[in-house]
């Protein structure tokens, strides 16, 4: 057995500069991996694609306030709208407020500075309230700014909305296509991981966990909760308006119809679905809800359901055989081309049960964090393996 | 004589009933979130689909029974039927939800029984939207005897009597089941705590779905007065009013009976006196579409007040 | 180390007019350790969470040392130096020993923050608002400091970070967890997760030490051992210790000085010799449950 | 557990501050410009949707001739948007081209900003030639470049905002973009006229949904009615899309005692309106106008006794090809024509594409070729008398001529009133 010194020094190769260090090497040849396959895929793809990515980085901001801090945030749109808004404010030539538009690189990193001070601005009525009370309370604020939004006519334009955005440009190359806003979100949401990543190994995010296990002995061991409670609040909320801000000129079209509650709620279903904590977990939540309903449809997909006519005639067969057997009297299925087509529409329908389906089977989420999933084991006093990633 | 206030006295009245009305929606609701909460500590995000499947009941049985064309002692006949129907839709689905999405994840990390509530809302909701209507909306018969009742400068139709007084009367047998039946006691029990509870031979899981089925028939009857009052009914239908109901129960302190109906009105005549209030204000002219805002804005500043609302308890020692 | 004297005069706790303590003077000498004994519901806690800063005290004071502390925050109490740890052993469940010690650390690996005086709220809440808002623009640059210094992981902050892993590894050491550093803390045997509380309480370099009936729930040897841990902390680190305690041997032990509280009174304080022969306490615990019967606390 | 809250209280007084700057501002909002220019289109903008030079498109022997549907297919609107979708569909009903079959392809554009360029990428994959929509403001608004960076023509039938044909950019309005539906401008100036000339009523009360088309609808009625001697009473109230609540808004209508009460918004909120303005003595025989979003059979059979009297505007004639669109309709999809709303605009729209596409298909060994701006130029030149009165385009894509009916329920029916 070895020494306790040398299996705490192992322990901490792996643990405690688990991720950006080490995995370094591996983040970047993913990132080159995910640009280098641009080509191959057609916009339509492309779009979901950026989607994906974009509810990748909604999810790692929500991810530092609800995953580390333990806090239910259901107004996480608020943010994402207001990197939006403050970027359409300023780019737009039909924003009323103002004239003339501002560099986007000026505004997004002011879009990013701006989500924190709101973060800490809608935070501090907020945090020192516990679990459900703020859960209703960000929902309120959610649906408050979105209204304020709808109805700040004179700045916001109403449900006209702002369009027509100055794209960003990098050394006088205009980002247009949908492949580069695609490459944009992804460095963000890069950047929002190692940020990220790096604060949950710090003293911070030592502070944040103990806050979300136990507030009251956290606080008696020193930690300023508030403080730490408003730090992650607004590090999602830059992260958030990051988001937000990326998006605004990719979809040239900013109105409060795209900021509602389902936005909010999509974003936490990722995360829990993913697995709280882990950004694998993110990655593969917003896969299954933002990438299914969007690939489903997809022509492609109506063209492998094409190929299974097979299935469907196997089946209908058996159905004639149910039907002859008992009174009951089974609808046949449609044919097999119709299918994507019912499964778009019914795309809803689906998400609701796949939800539901996700939790009873895996209620810690698809990849839930190391810590998260202990949280949930058996084990009483056995000594679990030291180290590990998280 | 310069008047008071602005507004005048007829649209202080209107403006009080119109708030007391939709407040013993918001109460009705609000009293099945406010029990599951106490009982689960689940914020149960389907609850406004359950009362929307009650709508739904009442609708169909309404329409079944002639519709519009209903008269005389017939729409009283009707009416109760539409009422035992749209309980029994919602006491289903309620308990059905309970057994499906939410029994499983008893004892699963905090937010996952939310995030299966939501899964059912979202199914539930869509479910009748895409799967049945089309995304149109459904309409309720207009058999309620027409007529009103002035008092003074207040008028009050027979609709809107009928609505505040029922909703009272249910909300009385409410209480009077969770204060004085054994049943009820078990549910104080529960709420108070689900381990002693079960060690004094509770039964807790009846218990708990008790609680879900006596929300669940309250929304159910919420869901027919809804319909009656404002006519269209559709699969989204429940995500506002429960999500005010919601806010209501919160502002009232999660957990308490009393709490939620204080809670109902209080948001209900917030949206409608509270908006004339504002509005008194020189400069200020909220239109109605601020309703939302205003309703929000009094849920913070209350929290910020009495961080547990209005009737909660203060927050109990942990240990 | 640190070794704080702890004062309290005339305090009171009444909860919606049920009242939890009343008129409680205690004097904690610098480097004593003081027991806290009583029957059930006397109040002990109580008064913990009082000291502690959990509870806004209703009446009297609070020093330490020559600060006032009453109506602080828990977080600034312990900024202060007054450390404790919890009856139901309340440790960060699913963090690692070594975690929960270096949540501990917090305040010493970010720089002391609110080490000296602290300003005592006046009561008056505009005044103690503005006050807050005017230390707002520090407190929000110390805030970016801190993210920045984490994300961008800077020498100053490695090397915090590496000094107090270093302190909690020797830390843990002394108190016998050497090698259980990556143990969850939920799955570590219950005497070591007392001894963890413990740890994690010491990492705060607190100069009093507040102890909620440590040997609860512990055989008579590990209680023993505890005892002796608990007498090395304050003659090894100089540490004020308060403590609760239900077993009379453990008091009678290493308790240099007694305050027994009733009913939310203190009725008695002396020496465990002096306090035994008290009528008032024999009376007070004849009423519940006989002295020497001690037993294993209210769990 | 602790006793805190000094540090909320004083917050208080923050946001306070802060909501009344907000509530301030927002009851100083001063009203949309939505002027526009009436620029036609631009050389540059030929050039950017690439057709300013051939631009052709190849068609296989034996493979169907693509054009597109964005419409909503799932979701709130899909009431709206499905039917309008069959209504393009039905135009093509035995139609080919040279020899060549017409194959339609539908994507669900959600009515939202995001579903819009996201189903034109979509039918731009499955290679489509032309397109029928989007039908939302919105949608189309957002998926206009996507459209005229591949020179792909389409024609909305429903989106009625007025800047989608001026946009501020430099090349003037989208040369892919056109659209059949009448403006909210020339739909409300024309509700205005009939209320103060045919129904000589003075006061009006405006009620509107908060959305694209309600705003703009009120917005431009208030204008109108203003500028033609009436007086708008009472503060303009809004709601927003799913309401059932108008108590209060009624009890805001009582207040102001108007003559009539203007609603701009859909049927699905107009008919619970109306009930309830109904059931309520003091507005129980108030005149009650409304638009084209409102006249749906939804209303008739939802408000039943409370829509009777109600007048109803409708933008858009009754061409003569009406008769063959509600035929052809009825048979594919059992429903009655007159009851989709912006039906007999889509079926237009795809004809428009269809005659201009007989005109530019060009058959070459047994491969039809399709050169996108030739077709973009004869559906420009359309000229044809459709289902809802005669297609003409003006300079910048819009509809020429706009006609408004108006109609009022009675007995349970839409009856038209006579043009004066």
């Amino acid at each position: 057995m070895p020494s306790p010194a040398a299996r705490w020094k192992d322990a901490r190769a792996a643990s405690w500069d688990r991720l950006p260090s080490a995995a370094r090497p591996l983040a970047w040849l993913i990132l080159s991996l995910v640009v280098l396959f641009i080509p191959f895929f057609d916009d339509v793809w492309m779009r979901m694609f950026f989607l994906v990515a974009l509810y990748v980085t909604l999810g790692i901001g929500l991810n530092v306030v609800v995953g580390l801090a333990g806090l239910l945030d259901l107004g996480f749109v608020a943010f994402f709208a207001l990197g939006a808004y403050l970027v359409a404010i300023f780019d737009s030539p039909v924003s009323p407020a103002v004239n003339g538009t501002v560099n986007y690189w000026v505004l997004l990193p002011a879009a990013v500075g701006v989500g924190a001070l709101f973060g800490v601005l809608l935070g501090l009525p907020v945090l020192p309230l516990r679990g459900d009370y703020l859960a209703i309370v960000t929902l309120g604020f959610g649906e408050i700014v979105r209204i304020l939004l709808l109805n700040m006519d004179n700045i916001t334009r109403g449900s006209s909305g702002l369009y027509e955005l100055e794209k960003p440009a990098v050394a006088g190359y205009r980002v247009d296509a949908v492949s580069e806003f695609y490459v944009m979100i992804v460095i963000a949401a890069f950047v929002a991981w190692f940020a990220t990543a790096r604060l949950r190994d710090s003293r911070v995010g030592r502070a944040w966990e103990a806050i979300r296990e136990d507030e009251d002995v956290a606080a008696a061991m020193g930690i300023n909760t508030v403080k730490y409670k408003l730090m992650a609040f607004a590090t999602g909320a830059s992260i958030g308006a990051l988001g937000g801000a990326i998006n605004a000129p990719f979809i040239d079209f900013v109105a409060p119809q795209s900021f509602t509650l389902q936005v909010s709620i999509n974003v936490l279903a990722l995360v829990i679905i993913g697995g709280m904590g882990s950004t694998q977990g993110v990655i593969a939540g917003a896969l299954i809800l933002v990438g299914v309903p969007e690939v489903l449809q997809f022509e492609e997909t109506a063209n492998l359901l094409e190929k299974l006519g097979w299935l469907r005639d196997g089946m209908n067969t058996a159905i004639d055989g149910l039907n002859g057997l008992s009174p009951m009297n089974l609808a046949k299925l449609p044919p097999a081309d119709e299918w994507g087509e019912k499964l778009a529409l019914y795309r809803f329908i689906v998400f609701g049960a796949l939800l539901v389906a996700i939790m009873i089977v895996r209620p810690t989420g698809l990849f839930p964090s190391r810590r998260r999933e202990m949280e949930f084991a058996q084990t009483s006093d056995a000594e679990l393996p030291a180290g590990g990633t998280v | 004589m310069t008047p008071l206030f602005l507004a005048s006295t007829e649209v202080w009245l209107d403006q009080l009933v119109n708030g007391l009305t939709t407040g013993s929606i918001y109460a009705l609701i609000a009293l099945g979130y406010t029990m599951v909460y106490g009982v689960l500590q689940l914020i149960n995000f389907a609850h406004g689909e359950v009362f929307m499947l009650g709508s739904f009941a009442g609708y169909g049985t309404l329409v079944a029974l002639g519709g519009n064309d209903l008269s005389g002692g017939m729409v009283a006949v009707a009416l109760i039927l539409a009422f035992l129907a749209a309980g029994g839709a919602s006491l289903g689905t309620a308990v059905a939800v309970e057994r499906v999405a939410y029994r499983p994840l008893r004892n699963a990390p905090r937010l996952a029984p939310l995030i299966s509530a939501i899964g059912v809302s979202v199914l539930l909701s869509h479910l009748v939207d895409d799967g049945f209507l089309n995304g149109g909306a459904k309409f309720y018969p207009q058999i309620f005897p027409d007529g009103d009742i002035e008092l003074g400068p207040l008028q009050v139709t027979y609709l809107q009597l009928f609505l505040m007084g029922s909703s009272l009367a249910m909300m009385g047998v409410l209480y009077w089941i969770v204060q004085q039946t054994k049943t009820g006691r078990a549910i104080r029990a529960v709420a108070e705590s689900r381990d002693n509870a079960a060690l004094m031979g509770v039964n807790v899981n009846r218990t708990i779905v008790v609680t879900f089925a006596l929300g669940a028939v309250l929304a159910g009857f919420a869901g027919v007065l809804y319909g009656l009052f404002f006519s269209s009914i559709r699969g989204s239908m429940g995500f506002l009013p429960g999500v005010k109901a919601f806010t209501a129960a919160v502002l009232g302190g999660i957990g308490s009976i009393p709490g939620a109906v204080v809670g109902g009105y209080f948001l209900g005549l917030t949206e409608t006196v509270g908006r004339e209030l504002l509005n008194e204000i020189p400069g200020v002219n909220l239109p109605n579409q601020w309703k939302d805002v205003i309703a929000f804005a009094l849920l913070v500043l209350v929290l910020i007040f009495r961080p547990t609302g209005i009737f909660g308890q203060k927050e109990s020692k942990r240990a | 180390m640190a070794s704080s004297t702890l004062r309290t005069a005339g305090l009171g706790m009444q909860f919606q007019g049920l009242t939890a303590l009343a008129d409680i003077d205690l004097a904690v000498p610098a480097g004593q350790i003081h027991g806290v004994i009583g029957p059930n519901g006397a109040g002990k806690t109580t008064l913990f969470n009082c000291v502690t800063g959990f509870y806004r005290p209703t009446t009297g004071e609070l020093w330490l040392d020559d600060q006032r502390i009453d109506g602080l925050a828990p977080h600034q109490v312990s900024g202060l130096g007054v450390s404790r740890t919890f009856q139901n052993i309340r440790l960060f469940s699913t963090m690692t020993s070594i975690e929960n010690v270096l949540v501990g650390y917090h305040l010493q690996a970010g720089g002391r923050t609110t080490a000296g005086r602290v300003r005592r709220p006046t009561g008056n809440r505009l005044r103690d608002g503005l006050g807050e808002l005017a230390t707002a623009p520090r407190s929000v640059a110390a805030s970016l400091a801190e993210i920045a210094g984490s994300v961008f992981r800077t020498p100053s902050v490695r090397r915090a970070e590496a000094e107090a892993v270093a302190r909690a590894r020797e830390l843990l050491a002394t108190l016998g967890l050497a090698g259980r550093e990556n143990v969850v803390a939920r799955n570590l045997p219950y005497g070591d997760q007392r001894r963890l509380e413990i740890a994690r309480a010491l990492a705060t370099s607190p100069g009093v030490l507040l102890l909620d009936e440590p040997t609860a729930g512990m055989n008579p040897q590990e209680s023993l051992s505890m005892v002796g841990l608990i007498r090395r902390v304050r003659d090894e680190l100089g540490t004020t210790i308060v403590l609760i305690e239900h077993q009379m041997r453990v008091v009678m032990g290493v308790c240099e000085y007694i305050t027994v509280l009733d009913y939310g009174r203190k009725i008695a304080e002396g020496t465990a010799a002096e306090v035994q022969r008290d009528t008032r306490v024999i009376e007070a615990y004849l009423g519940t449950r006989a002295v020497s019967g001690g037993g294993h606390g209210a769990a | 557990m602790r006793v805190r809250g000094h540090r909320s209280r004083i917050y208080l007084a923050f946001v306070a501050i802060v909501a009344m700057a907000a509530v301030f501002a927002a009851a100083c909002g001063g009203d949309d410009d939505d002027g526009g220019s009436t620029a036609g289109f631009s050389d540059a903008g030929y050039k950017t949707a690439g057709l300013d030079k051939a631009r052709v498109v190849t068609i296989d022997s034996g493979a169907a001739i693509k054009i597109g549907i964005s419409s909503a297919l799932s979701g709130d609107v899909k009431g709206l948007g499905v039917p309008i979708a069959d209504s393009a569909e039905v135009a093509g009903d035995g139609v080919t081209i040279k020899g060549f079959k017409i194959e339609w392809v539908r994507e669900d554009d959600l009515c939202t900003p995001e579903g819009g360029p996201a189903a034109a990428d979509r039918l731009i994959k499955a290679k489509i030639v032309a397109a029928v929509g989007p039908i939302c403001s919105g949608g189309t608004r957002a998926s206009l470049a996507a459209f005229d960076k591949e020179g792909i023509t389409h024609i909305s039938p429903s989106a009625t905002s007025g800047d989608l044909t001026s946009p501020t950019r430099a090349e003037g309005p989208y040369v892919t973009f056109f659209r059949v539906p009448v403006l909210n401008a020339d739909e409300a100036a024309a509700q205005a006229k009939f209320i103060r000339e045919t129904l000589k009523l003075k006061k009006a009360f405006v009620v509107n949904d908060t959305d694209d088309y309600g705003k703009d609808l009120a917005a431009s009625f208030q204008t109108s009615f203003k500028a033609q001697g009436g007086e708008i009473v009472g503060t303009p109230e809004g709601y927003e899309k799913k309401t059932t609540d108008f108590k209060a808004i009624i009890t805001k209508i009582k207040a102001a005692k108007p003559d009539v009460v203007y609603l701009a918004g859909f049927y699905a909120e107009a008919t619970p309106f109306l009930q309830q303005l109904r059931a309520d003595p003091d507005t129980k025989a108030l005149v009650f106008m409304g638009g084209d979003g409102v006249k749906n059979d939804e209303l008739l059979t939802g408000a039943k006794d409370a829509a009777e009297g109600a007048y109803l505007a409708l933008p858009g004639g009754q061409g003569s090809q009406f008769a063959a669109y509600k035929s052809k309709y009825a048979a594919k999809y059992k429903g009655d024509a007159e009851t989709v709303t912006f039906g007999a605009e889509a079926y237009d729209a795809a004809t428009a594409i269809l005659k201009a596409l007989e005109k530019v298909a060009v058959e070459k060994s047994g491969k039809l070729e399709i050169d996108l701006k030739k077709l973009n130029e004869e559906i420009k030149k359309s000229n044809f008398e459709g289902a809802s009165g005669v297609i003409k385009f003006e300079s910048n894509g819009n509809r020429a001529g706009a006609i408004v009916r108006f109609f009022q329920v009675k007995g349970g029916k839409y009856v038209e009133l006579p043009a004066k």
